[in-house]
């Protein structure tokens, strides 16, 4: 058990990413309004890329770029390269989401999505 | 080190729940941005400028802007 | 010396930004969070100079350059929206 | 010497960055917030800068540090500008006159 | 005409150039070259945004004014940074807010810019509307707002306008 | 109207317009030697152009880069990234071979001693900027 809540103490960013995770979770799942849902969802994005830099992240090592000097410790940098394509994915889907919410404010008149199931009415 | 760390996270924490518990769309928007503002300062402390350069041109310009777009054309409260 | 005294000096920003934070959150006008909003760009671009003086790495002056060049292109957009009512 | 002038701006600049959220706290409307913001604000990034200038020397940090501070300052005053015209052209009341004929609500 | 739109894109090209070598510090011949390739472009496509010569005066000629004009700023803001303080952290507040109109003197656009934004970071004054007549000025306290027209700062950008 | 009132904004933005838009291009093409690329670069680029839509207008933007022009510039950039990849084939490695074709990798802190990067990296920045500035003129546009 100590050792456990040690080794979480050494990891709080683990720990941050899995709390911030959640809230972008919750947001998802609580919240009807669909903007806010997006805004969820771009928190729940934002936490795993947390998660994936704080992988890569070596103590005391510099910035992964070359400048010439002789055994730097650098972080790894291959992380921050997927977590790079991660980012362009993100911008891509929350732009594609937005365009896909004025469209269905422009049918229904509404971004609710508890309003826009009873609109288009019960599937049984 | 591990002081700035621990205070940007709960800082980080503090402003993902205060996006999520405004009423306001366009506030919760606003906040977004802080959001996005400080998880740059977080990728700076983790030592990898690629990933905070990229994510301050998207977080101050682009997603915002069109967060404020998509506001202005359907409503703005809840 | 110089180095603990960045750090404090980091840290002293930091908890200004909560309460910047709890301003933009509360504030009653949406006028109110934009400031809060401001505020906490102004700081974010200190914290990262900062940041890079504690780290030693040039390279990060670059994000605060970011930044300070393009962090107001939201405060206009939000701007115009409360004046027109669309962008 | 030069380390106490370092520490002596940077003290500086946090206790003008420290007035101003105080500012932001106590101030009564939009209008006084402003002033918190634009003023204290830019003079703390300022003395902080010059601070950091003096560590650094003359180098390429410092020269792009001075190109930080002087677009920080421009932007600033630029978008306080334009949060002051949005608050009066949408009639957003401003609290005039002393502060005892303020109702603090 | 063109002989007048010819010096000012070489005035812009020579200021991006400039700002490239800060940003970059580097004085390899391929730096240079990229350099002055951007800032070529940037100048030619966008000339017709970019600030035209006949709404500012010289200021590239008048750096003399300019730098004046900077100190006056910055000891202009210090002094009145200190007062703004003690304001705010005086335990009673003692604040008189209010938004007053005072005579638009400037003619240029690039001189009405900068005398906004010098009111704007001038502690206790804040720009709330400016147009070619009049500026209103939100200010926070009454003694403030009487030293408006005084300051040196107006005075320095006068000048730059009278030299052209 | 809107646009024509406000003086500081028309100055300052029109002011810092092509400081930020050279600042995109050097963080563009220094993307192997500092922080940036590609798409930061391209983003900062497009800023630039939503800052002026929002100044002044969507229409006169639009007046300043149409979207056939927008959408031509994106797909130069795409064939521009192809055709610095087919250089490799044609060289006789793999698809953006860099090292591998004999172009000299030089020194840290040199701009084109990259090789092929930045050559790409330009590529990438036009199609960027490109794309996400018509994606938010087209996100606007229809409002009026």
């Amino acid at each position: 058990m100590l050792e456990l809540l040690q080794g979480l103490a050494n990891n709080y960013f683990y720990c941050y990413a899995l709390v911030l995770f959640i809230i972008g979770f919750y947001t998802i799942l609580s919240h009807s309004n669909l903007l806010k849902k997006l805004i969820g969802l771009n928190i729940m994005q934002t936490s795993v890329f947390l998660f994936f830099v704080a992988l890569a992240y070596v103590k005391d090592g510099k910035a992964a770029i070359i400048t010439g000097e002789e055994g730097a410790l650098y972080t790894n940098p291959l992380p921050s390269a997927l977590v790079l394509t991660g980012i362009v994915v993100t911008v891509s889907v929350t732009a594609f989401a937005l365009v896909l919410l004025v469209k269905l404010y422009s049918y229904y008149g509404t971004l609710d999505a508890d309003e826009i199931t009873m609109l288009r009415g019960n599937p049984e | 080190m591990i002081i700035l760390d621990l205070l940007l996270l709960n800082i980080l924490v503090l402003c993902a729940i205060a996006a999520i518990r405004v009423r306001d769309l366009l506030s919760a928007v606003i906040i977004f941005s802080a959001y996005s503002l400080l998880m740059a300062i977080i990728w700076l402390q983790l030592g990898s400028p690629d990933v905070a350069i990229t994510e301050a041109a998207v977080g101050a310009g682009v997603t915002t802007m069109l967060f404020i777009a998509t506001i202005s054309k359907t409503r703005r409260y809840e | 010396m110089i180095y603990n005294s960045l750090m404090i000096a980091t840290a002293i920003l930091l908890v200004n930004i909560i309460i910047c934070l709890y301003r933009a959150a509360v504030g009653p006008t949406p006028g109110d969070r934009i400031v809060g909003i401001n505020m906490i760009i102004g700081k974010t671009v200190t914290v990262m100079v900062l940041v890079s003086f504690i780290r030693q790495e040039a390279l990060f002056l670059d994000v605060a350059l970011t930044y300070s060049l393009i962090g107001f292109i939201a405060t206009i957009g939000v701007v115009k929206y409360l004046e027109l009512k669309h962008l | 010497m030069r380390e106490f002038l370092i520490l002596f701006f940077l003290l500086a600049g946090v206790f003008f960055f420290t007035v101003s959220t105080i500012g932001l706290l106590r101030l009564p409307d939009v209008y006084c917030r402003l002033h918190a913001n634009t003023k204290t604000d830019t003079l703390g990034i300022g003395l902080i800068f010059l601070s950091l200038i003096i560590y650094e020397g003359l180098s390429p940090v410092s020269v792009k540090l001075g190109i930080i501070g002087i677009f920080t300052w421009i932007t600033n005053a630029t978008s306080s500008h334009l949060v002051a015209r949005a608050s009066y052209y949408t009639d957003v009341k401003y609290f005039r006159g002393k502060r005892k004929d303020y109702d603090h609500s | 005409m063109w002989q007048e739109r010819k010096r000012e894109i070489i005035c812009k090209i020579i200021v991006l150039f400039f700002f490239w070598l800060l940003i970059s510090w580097d004085l390899d011949w391929s730096n240079l070259l990229l350099g002055f390739f951007f800032s070529t472009v940037i100048s030619f496509v966008m000339s017709k945004e970019l600030l035209r010569a006949d709404e500012s005066p010289p200021l590239l000629l008048r750096s003399h004014l300019l730098v004046n004009f900077v100190f006056a700023l910055i000891w202009e803001v210090i002094k009145a940074n200190l007062l703004v303080a003690r304001i705010i952290l005086d335990p009673k507040l003692p604040i008189s807010p209010n938004i007053i109109e005072i005579p638009q003197k400037l003619k240029l656009p690039v001189t009405q810019a900068l005398w906004g934004n010098s009111i704007t970071l001038t502690p206790g004054t804040l720009t709330v509307d400016i147009s070619d007549e009049r500026i209103l000025v939100h200010i926070i306290d009454e003694e403030i707002g009487k030293r408006i027209q005084q300051n040196p700062v107006q005075k320095i950008l006068l000048k730059m306008e009278k030299v052209n | 109207m809107y646009k024509e009132e406000i003086l500081i904004l028309r100055v300052v933005v029109r002011f810092m317009m092509p400081f930020i838009q050279i600042y995109g291009c050097y963080i563009i093409v220094s993307g192997h030697l500092g922080p940036g690329g590609g798409f930061a670069g391209g983003t900062i680029v497009a800023a630039s152009m939503i800052l002026y839509a929002l100044t002044f207008d969507v229409d006169r933007a639009l007046d300043k880069v149409p979207h056939k022009h927008a959408t031509m510039l994106e797909s130069l950039g795409g064939i521009w990234f192809m055709s610095c990849g087919i250089v490799g084939l044609l060289l006789g490695g793999n698809f953006l071979a860099n090292g591998q074709i004999g172009v000299p990798l030089g020194t840290p802190g040199r701009l084109l001693s990259g090789g092929l990067v930045p050559v790409i990296y330009f590529g990438v920045g036009i199609k960027v900027a490109m794309t996400i500035m018509s994606l938010y003129f087209s996100l606007v546009e229809e409002d009026r």
